[in-house]
């Protein structure tokens, strides 16, 4: 227990916390500090293909075999379940409408990648190896959460009548679009596609840029996210305690089912606690866009605000450690 | 220098519903439109900005110049387009020199 | 399809006012706006954009569609606001359909 | 509030003409115009917009508030030197409270 | 051949041309990826930069003679009078018009910085030395060709009357200055003297941002030449396939033209090697604008699509390893 | 004596002030060359993080002591009460109007950060070691002077009636915001601060990023002052000579203010160097923002070409070296 507090305060006390923390108090202090939306949107995409190119450089070490297919095709299976575990925990504790329910549930089903990539630096911090597949199962964790979204938005629909854009054809594909070749899915997908195939030959060629350097990156954009979610939650009327409570509890939740699947899949204790981290975490950068698109009587002031300003400083701040202990306690 | 009277219409919207409605203005059969991207405002849905990273929060704006009657079905369908979301459209009159071009 | 009179107030200034100008829109009651940032211009006060590190030098744009009362107020306030600074106002009608909306 | 009539110029024209139009409008004697970068669109030359990485294929706008004559002369030379490219001009009715201004 | 055939393929799976070929599918697939174009640029400037002073560091070893000042001369008696071939070429195999047709050979005169730096981080990683010369020898390249295009397009003005800009002297003034003052010529050659300048000393003290990254900053800016590439391919009507067809051949013939520079400047195997790519390599950030302002009848739908979605692909995926071959095998 | 024009020389040739030359000529020979916005807005934000954060992992090995606390009070100090010095000065010798003279006055109280960055670099390259809260003093001298800025400006007001926005209460919140939580200081100051509680485990886990590519990244941020500050120059008219002159001398004079602050605090010759370096260099970041805000009246064309045309290039080529040799000679 001692251990785990002394993990939680050194997870407290790295540059990288430490300049969330900057942002956010940055922005508590209304500072004019600002970082331009072009550099933000470069680093987000430098820590996707980065990412993605180190997992399939780790995996061209370990070779994929029976475990790694099954291992995706459960990621698949829990960006889809989740929704409607957090629309039931939505409907069953607040007052939320049924769009709005459906939008936070999908947000939850899909994932952080920067929580995640916070988590991978933890983790090598502490010199605890994961297995490099993990980095796949997130990326095929983007999006499976929107169909599930849409599905419970749909029967919503169904019974109150309107509210969805989904019978426009050109809407379609527009949502279509965003769930198969949304962008962050294909930037580490490819990524990862690209570090399998080239390997180490492609690590000695490039890492001195998508390795070297990854750290310090992730510092500048956590001082990024730490602005965005401190400005997000002035500027946000969440409307009622149980729905800020959910952004807490929530990750909780999506954890254990994370921990529940790496019991399945035989994972590593760094493993297992990336993949309760992809559980808990919640997507802000590829599911808001298609819900706006396909829901758009759900409050984007609600979904964005839970997924950005309360679940994720509560993962990068508490939730990793925590998760990385529960992995040990359970896998060690 | 002659003139022609013809209607500026302007749509201020949300980034994610651009390329709808770029298609709804194409199927019109207008012959132009020009974008503005990255805005941000505030309405009745509340302030919007680039301040998330999805994008799922900025705003554009469609600038159309065209015919009077063009103008009125843009502005009805567009509306229509827009039902139960956020986003405004409004038209003024403007002179051109070169009627066909439009 | 019914259309509604309105005034399109449009404010050019320095990026530093507007936020304090953005503060009189809403001190003013007015329901809306939307800002088009980094624009560079010339006028009275010399040249003016993006050209130093500080944003001192850069203009930004205010659009504000509202009732010709309200229009009226703002810019005659607008203009004090500015009094002394670099910065334009000026108006023109537009039609909206949506009258209850602005 | 006294208002005057002006005439707002909107001239959407590609990148690599925005200087030699800046230096027309300086030539006419125009006090000062107004210049929104990085705005893609469509029209008879088809499709624009910085998808290349030349800026060649970018559009401006440039937004001159001026005297009912300038504006006309603006419009006539303006559209001379567009011949043969792709832009448009347009202008339309605005109200200044400081005539002298512009 | 067997040896060509492999270097080929192992040009094929380098992370530069994988993430090349990521763009290029993601666009295909109408993904929502997108590089902000500030970050676009500023890569861009990265990379021009640094290759100009990697250049400038390695003449400061070789130091200057004659044979560098007779190759500066070739380059540019090399970019002004391949215009004339290509024009050539169109007007003898496609119905182009003259002012599109000056246009495009004005494209195939200059040249391609990305093309090149990717040439030069093949042959790197080949172990194939080249002269430091070679990068000052693109940098002039990029312009004269622009001169070669306008008297190619006043020549057919004076046959049809007009669609030339260049009397209004306020247009005059804007195309000298693409001429000579032009951004990434500036850039190329100005790292390129203060490369020369200050040496392996000013290597040591920029070398950890100017070389180290290099390769993994090419493989962003490839990504998204990709999405450039494949998007204006989408969009374009090139009108018929001896147009297109002379996107492909073109670069063979101004690569056969470098070679034989080559052979009378008595290069090594790599820099006959990096005459012949910026022989077959085409512009499309110097030239287009100059065009715009000059030559406004040409259609920039087809000297774009030309340069960027049919040359740049066929050079970065086939063309350099076929380049290199030929050159082993003429000096090797 | 030979050995100062040595070092003078020595400083020329190095790429950071060469990168500065290539901006500033381009910028002359009306080059197209531009930096995007974003790009040197997030270059600004690296330097600034960076420089924070180096000093801090400094003063994590010194340890904050009395005569560190010291230090901090005598930067306030100096950056308050440098502008009343430089609007006598002004007044003394100029015809300018009493707002844009207090304007002026605040910018010089205030630093120049990427003055002050490569100050340090140079000392790097010399070999000359500095005290880390060097960095802190630097972000406390940033604002400082505003308030001295106003305070000239309000006393002329209250003579000439008018001119100043300050009785506005939303102008006067956004003032105050200007000077506490201005971007940079929250960055520097923040930067600082995470440096100096992670100390040496922090510079690992990101010194890849925050220290080695730190002097290649000032190289092309010089680059863009050398092109912003040439382009300034050529649109202004700063309206005689006198003025012209101040921008020179005043540079002197606050180098000297700040050798005389550094014998009283026991400064090393580095230290001292930079805190002289701090009083020379004059503010065009945090400054112009908060006088178009609370004087108005005061002319931006002044005051912005002053510290950025005049001053800024003078201390990066000529004034750097100089307080070296003064700070050698007087302390070494
Ligand atoms: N009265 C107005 N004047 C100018 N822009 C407006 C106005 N109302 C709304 N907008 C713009 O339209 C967007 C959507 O408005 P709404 O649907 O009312 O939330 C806002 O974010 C603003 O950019
Ligand atoms: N006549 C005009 N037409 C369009 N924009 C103008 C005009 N005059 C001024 N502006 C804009 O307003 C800003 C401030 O103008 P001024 O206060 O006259 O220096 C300029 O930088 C331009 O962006
Ligand atoms: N009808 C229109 N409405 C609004 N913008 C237009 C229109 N037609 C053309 N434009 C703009 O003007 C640019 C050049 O048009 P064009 O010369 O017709 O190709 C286009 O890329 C659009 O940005
Ligand atoms: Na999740
Ligand atoms: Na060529
Ligand atoms: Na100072």
């Amino acid at each position: 227990m001692g251990d785990v507090i002394s993990v939680a305060m050194g997870n407290l006390l790295t540059p990288m916390v430490l300049f969330f923390a900057l942002g956010f108090i940055a922005a508590q202090l209304r500072s004019d500090l600002e970082i331009p939306e072009a550099i933000s949107k470069g680093l987000a995409i430098y820590l996707m293909a980065s990412i993605g190119f180190q997992g399939g450089v780790k995996l061209s070490h370990a070779g994929f075999g029976l475990n790694v297919a099954l291992s995706l095709l459960a990621a698949v299976a829990l960006s889809f379940l989740l929704p409607f575990l957090a629309y039931f925990l939505l409907r069953a504790t607040t007052l939320m409408k049924r769009e709005t329910a459906a939008a936070v549930a999908a947000h939850y089903g899909s994932i952080s990648v920067v929580t995640f990539v916070t988590a991978t630096e933890f983790l090598n911090s502490q010199g605890i190896p994961f297995e490099g597949h993990l980095v796949a199962m997130m990326a095929l964790m983007e999006t499976p959460a929107i169909v599930s979204g849409l599905l419970l938005a749909r029967r919503g629909a169904s019974k109150d009548g309107g509210g969805l854009a989904g019978d426009n054809p050109q809407m379609s594909g527009e949502v279509l679009r965003e769930i198969f070749v949304n962008g962050s899915v294909v930037l580490l997908v490819g990524g990862f596609l690209i570090g399998w195939t080239t390997g180490d030959r492609g690590m000695d060629a490039v890492g001195a840029f998508m390795l070297d350097p990854f750290k310090g990156v992730l510092c500048l954009f956590l001082l990024e996210m730490g602005l965005v979610a401190s400005r997000r939650l002035r500027a946000s009327k969440l409307g009622g305690g149980m729905v800020l409570a959910f952004g807490l509890y929530m990750p909780l939740v999506g954890a254990l089912a994370g921990l529940c699947m790496a019991w399945l899949l035989g994972l590593s204790v760094g493993g297992a606690t990336l993949l309760a981290v992809l559980g808990a975490s919640a997507s802000y950068i590829a599911v808001p866009a298609a819900m706006r698109l396909a829901v758009p009587k759900a409050d984007p002031g609600v979904y964005v605000t839970l997924a950005l300003a309360i679940t994720f400083p509560f993962n990068v701040v508490i939730g990793i450690p925590v998760y990385l202990a529960a992995a040990t306690w359970l896998f060690g | 220098m002659e003139t022609f009277k013809k209607k500026r219409v302007e749509i201020i919207l949300e980034q994610p519903m651009v390329r709808p409605m770029l298609h709804l203005i194409e199927k019109l059969g207008v012959t132009g439109y020009t974008m503005l991207p990255h805005l941000s405002g505030k309405g009745h849905t509340g302030e919007r900005g680039e301040t998330d990273l999805s994008g799922a929060l900025a705003n554009a704006m469609i600038i159309v110049i065209t015919s009077q009657d063009q103008a009125h079905r843009l502005m009805e369908q567009g509306l229509k387009l827009l039902t139960d979301r956020t986003g405004i459209i409004y038209m003024s009159d403007v002179e051109v020199a070169r009627d066909q071009h439009f």
